[in-house]
């Protein structure tokens, strides 16, 4: 489950980390990401969800991805409905707490199709973070005498501190295979911001063997030199640049666009009513017969986007 | 339960809850009743009470009308102090800087363990719950509030699953499992306010709701509770309701 | 040597968190320091070293403090020399490359007076990040096979990683009794930011169980509300807010001025010639006879002052 | 060493050390000849040369003339692409991020081991030095490269104190101390470039600067170092020398 540290050291010094353009498109970007890999998701809930690296890795029959993201959304049914993963790890997995349980998470996982697998918000956090490091695990103190912890059962260690002879839960470290992020603002080389909520994409970005960025917009760097402190996600992490206006929707990108609600809502009804049928129309509608991710964006609607857009930037009115 | 109440059973849940926050004190608030329960507890008497998001939010003050759909969306970070990564803002509750967790409860047991998780069996559930979230880590790191309706499916002597920890198996199996700090410190029901015994950690009755009876909370309970001299509530006041329906006027979650 | 995880939390529950003023001069705030505090310094070599609380520290006599920082300059010199402190721990100890070694370092080590007591860069900063954390150590893979970790002794483990059976590093928490931190912008609560590089001072902040401010200037909190991505340090964990222009002087804050290359040069010139006298006559001169930070900032001199200002600035001119 | 040379000793140091370095690299730089060094590589034949700083600096591009009197001062981050805290850039060796470390030196041994912290003995040293800095970190992480002077009292047979590793007690001692990765690369001195013998990792000479005999470097060096087909670099071109004088026109690192 933990990497090696030399095959670890071995895979990012084989990796290209030179300051060069990497520029492609979203059909370009899913080719690097393979059957079987393991892909980290960047944002959480509706928030920066890399939703048009997933809608290119469902349009292109990627399958038998294993899944994490801090907390899963509306795109984890999305995921296990077109057979991309049939394992997702995650704290906490259904649309939203507004919109009640995921029918489709439920009628996957309650009939055995797929697997959730569960760990604590924070153990998530800091098994990313054990990776950035480049370390085995991270020591903490949740997760202790609890069900979640039972269930992992041999993924995470118990230790008694030598120092102070406290029990301790250690978690192992997670290096994913890709990571998927969708950020505001990179240059062509990766450099990165991320404005208002971070998350946990700077560890992901840092304990991935690849990252595939999604931007709104791509910026110059002499851009990123002006404002050093403002780079969240360094350049040399980044495997590919793909520019996406609106790459989060229907979900949020911060100071941007809000959810688009209105279609979330039809989304949880039409899913509530038949989970299978649902999101299988919904697939279809959405993520298969758009020719583009432009008629993609015109399937959700100018008046929605325009009103998601509106709220997005209202965060910046006070 | 009452009769004639001018008040749904979610907004008795945000008005109780929200009069046993302090003022100065710093709380982890999940999205829900305990979001808007910790924010009119701002609006009212702890105007210096600070809210932490799981998504990484310190210190912010929520727009009225404007609720977000979870901890982790831009709504929740107006007028915040600092906005930090999750794993940080959850830190914080490991460094010891909260003094109190405040979430809702799908089921709960008799020793204050909370299920979100599996109903049924783990390996062939009958209901697959959406999971932790930052549950299990709030509450085993501090100290606990939890609201949630008073059913008796809900309310049961050993919970199917151990999502969040309450006190496990009662006495000092909390400690001893190697969560030396927190606990549950209260549950908020629409029927009763509960706390538990400091020596077995068993639940017990503190005091009842206008209008409520002690019989009603024993049959709505899926165990046999105990009661330490119940005394009765306040019932929310005008002004605890009007800030409360300013705050979440389409009612998304006090309906 | 590590805190008990009970005392850890126990003296975090005592502490006043709430959302109040906390305002007062250096005088005050120095009170807050005891005789025999572990000490941790913000900053790295000559940026945002906390000259002014070190400078009222001096004055008010305080004695055997064990003071941490990541890097010392020459602040390390004149706690030394003061009596302020007989134990620096850190992983590098002298004014500057460009000056040489510190002849009152060498003295007061040499001749047993004081302890440099040495461990590496990293070291360091996990060992406050562990602190940060509320964990009792982090593991690494540095200081293996060294003097430094020889010399250490006991107070680090050895560890075979559970996961891997690689060989591990276990570094014992940080918890200082006070972190003094210089930032350029806080408000009258302690919200604080930091531009540029940062250096240790958001894992201290967090570790410290009383954080002392001193900045440049006080801001509104409404104007920290405005980008509360921009806030380094959150105000419930800091005690005390001083306002202090030029804090770091002679050292430099990022932005705003640079290091008094002549003052320093001085500096080195007479403490060179003689380490004791040198050192001795510059606490009299520029600690012990001013009345007020404003006549310590005249004793540096206007034109200094000027030429480290207008060279800090202009890192904003591209 | 030298007749007519018109360059200094430390001139020679850094472009024989810029040489090194190749276009693309990620390049952990200690203030200095090192920082001289890379910043003259990237204006040479690798612009995109990645240059990290210890005070938590990646990817600038120094000014010249305004070399920082230290790497964690406001000069280091000119044009930087981003800043992170001194552990976070310092975890970016133990991530394996970075492909060289490159430092000076105080004292080096036949294993490559550094000593910077104390001459003599620890308990009671005749000089003690600053210390490690990052250099234990960086030699314990990444592959090196270390400049400096050569003289005998600097190239001993034992250092009195390993403050930053090379190649430890010489053959499989490095990877079983818990340093699996990195180790000595080259040693670049004012009179020759040095490697290590892949088996043995002892100190070997690999190619003398112009007018250096080999008789000189043994000479200068404390302990018998062997040599393998030694050759004899190039010198240093004025187009080499005349970029590094823009760089550093006081001769604050070139003296």
């Amino acid at each position: 489950m933990v990497k090696p540290y030399q095959k670890l050291r071995e895979e990012t010094t084989a990796r290209d980390r030179s300051l060069r353009e990497k520029v492609m498109s979203l059909e370009e970007a899913a080719s690097m990401v393979h059957d079987g890999d393991q892909v980290a998701l960047g944002g959480c809930t509706m928030s920066r969800t890399p939703i048009a690296m997933i809608w290119a890795l469902i349009r292109a029959g990627r399958k038998d991805l294993t899944v994490s993201r801090s907390i899963v959304s509306t795109e984890g049914d999305l995921l296990y409905a077109s057979g991309v993963s049939k394992h997702i790890v995650t704290s906490w997995f259904s649309q939203g707490i507004v919109w009640g349980i995921s029918k489709v998470m439920r009628h996957y996982t309650e009939s055995g199709a797929a697997k959730f697998e569960e760990w604590s918000h924070m153990s998530m956090g800091l098994r990313y973070r054990a990776g950035a490091m480049g370390v085995p695990f991270m020591p903490t103190r949740s997760m202790l005498g609890s069900g979640v912890r039972d269930v992992i059962g041999d993924a995470v260690q118990d230790m008694t501190c030598p120092f102070t002879g406290e029990k301790l839960l250690l978690l192992p470290a997670l290096n994913p295979d890709v990571a998927l992020i969708h950020v505001p603002r990179a240059d062509e080389y990766g450099n990165a911001h991320l404005d208002g909520l971070q998350f946990m994409d700077i560890d992901i970005a840092m304990a991935a063997k690849r990252v595939i960025l999604t931007t709104e917009r791509i910026i110059s760097n002499d851009q990123i030199r002006r404002t050093p402190d403002l780079t969240k996600i360094p350049f040399f992490t980044v495997d590919a640049v793909v520019e996406v206006p609106f790459g989060s929707a229907p979900h949020e990108c911060y100071g941007l666009y809000e959810p688009f609600f209105p279609h979330l809502d039809a989304y949880a009804k039409a899913t509530t009513r038949d989970p299978v049928a649902g999101v299988t129309d919904y697939l279809d509608r959405y993520y298969r017969e758009p020719k583009t991710w432009a008629d993609y964006l015109s399937l959700l609607g100018m008046g929605e986007m325009l009103d998601a857009a509106r709220r997005g930037r209202s965060i910046y009115n006070d | 339960m009452t009769e004639r109440k001018n008040y749904t059973a979610s907004e008795l849940l945000a008005v109780m809850s929200a009069r046993i926050l302090h003022d100065g004190q710093v709380v982890f608030a999940g999205v829900g009743v305990p979001l808007l329960a910790a924010t009119l507890a701002q609006r009212l008497h702890a105007p210096g009470l600070t809210i932490l998001f799981e998504g990484g939010v310190l210190g912010p003050f929520v727009v009225p009308g404007q609720l977000p759909p979870s901890t982790n969306e831009q709504r929740c970070t107006r007028r915040a102090n600092m906005l930090l990564p999750i794993t940080d803002v959850l830190l914080l509750l490991q460094r010891g800087y909260v003094d109190v967790g405040f979430m809702g409860g799908a089921q709960i047991d008799k020793f204050g363990n909370l299920n979100s998780s599996y109903i049924g069996d783990v390996d062939n559930p009958k209901i697959r719950l959406p999971g932790t979230g930052g549950g299990n880590d709030i509450s085993s790191l501090t100290q606990m509030i939890v609201t949630m309706k008073h059913e008796k499916r809900r309310f049961v002597e050993k919970v199917d699953f151990i999502t969040s920890p309450g006190f496990i198996d009662g006495g000092t199996s909390r400690a001893d499992s190697g969560l030396p700090t927190g606990g549950m410190f209260k549950v908020v029901t629409d029927l009763a306010m509960l706390g538990f015994d400091p020596q077995t950690r068993e639940m017990m009755v503190e005091a009842l709701h206008p209008g409520v009876t002690l019989q009603q909370v024993r049959d709505n309970t899926g165990f046999a509770i105990k009661e330490n001299g119940v005394e009765t509530t306040m019932p929310p006041t005008d002004r605890e309701l009007s800030v409360l329906r300013v705050l979440d006027p389409e009612r998304i979650y006090t309906a």
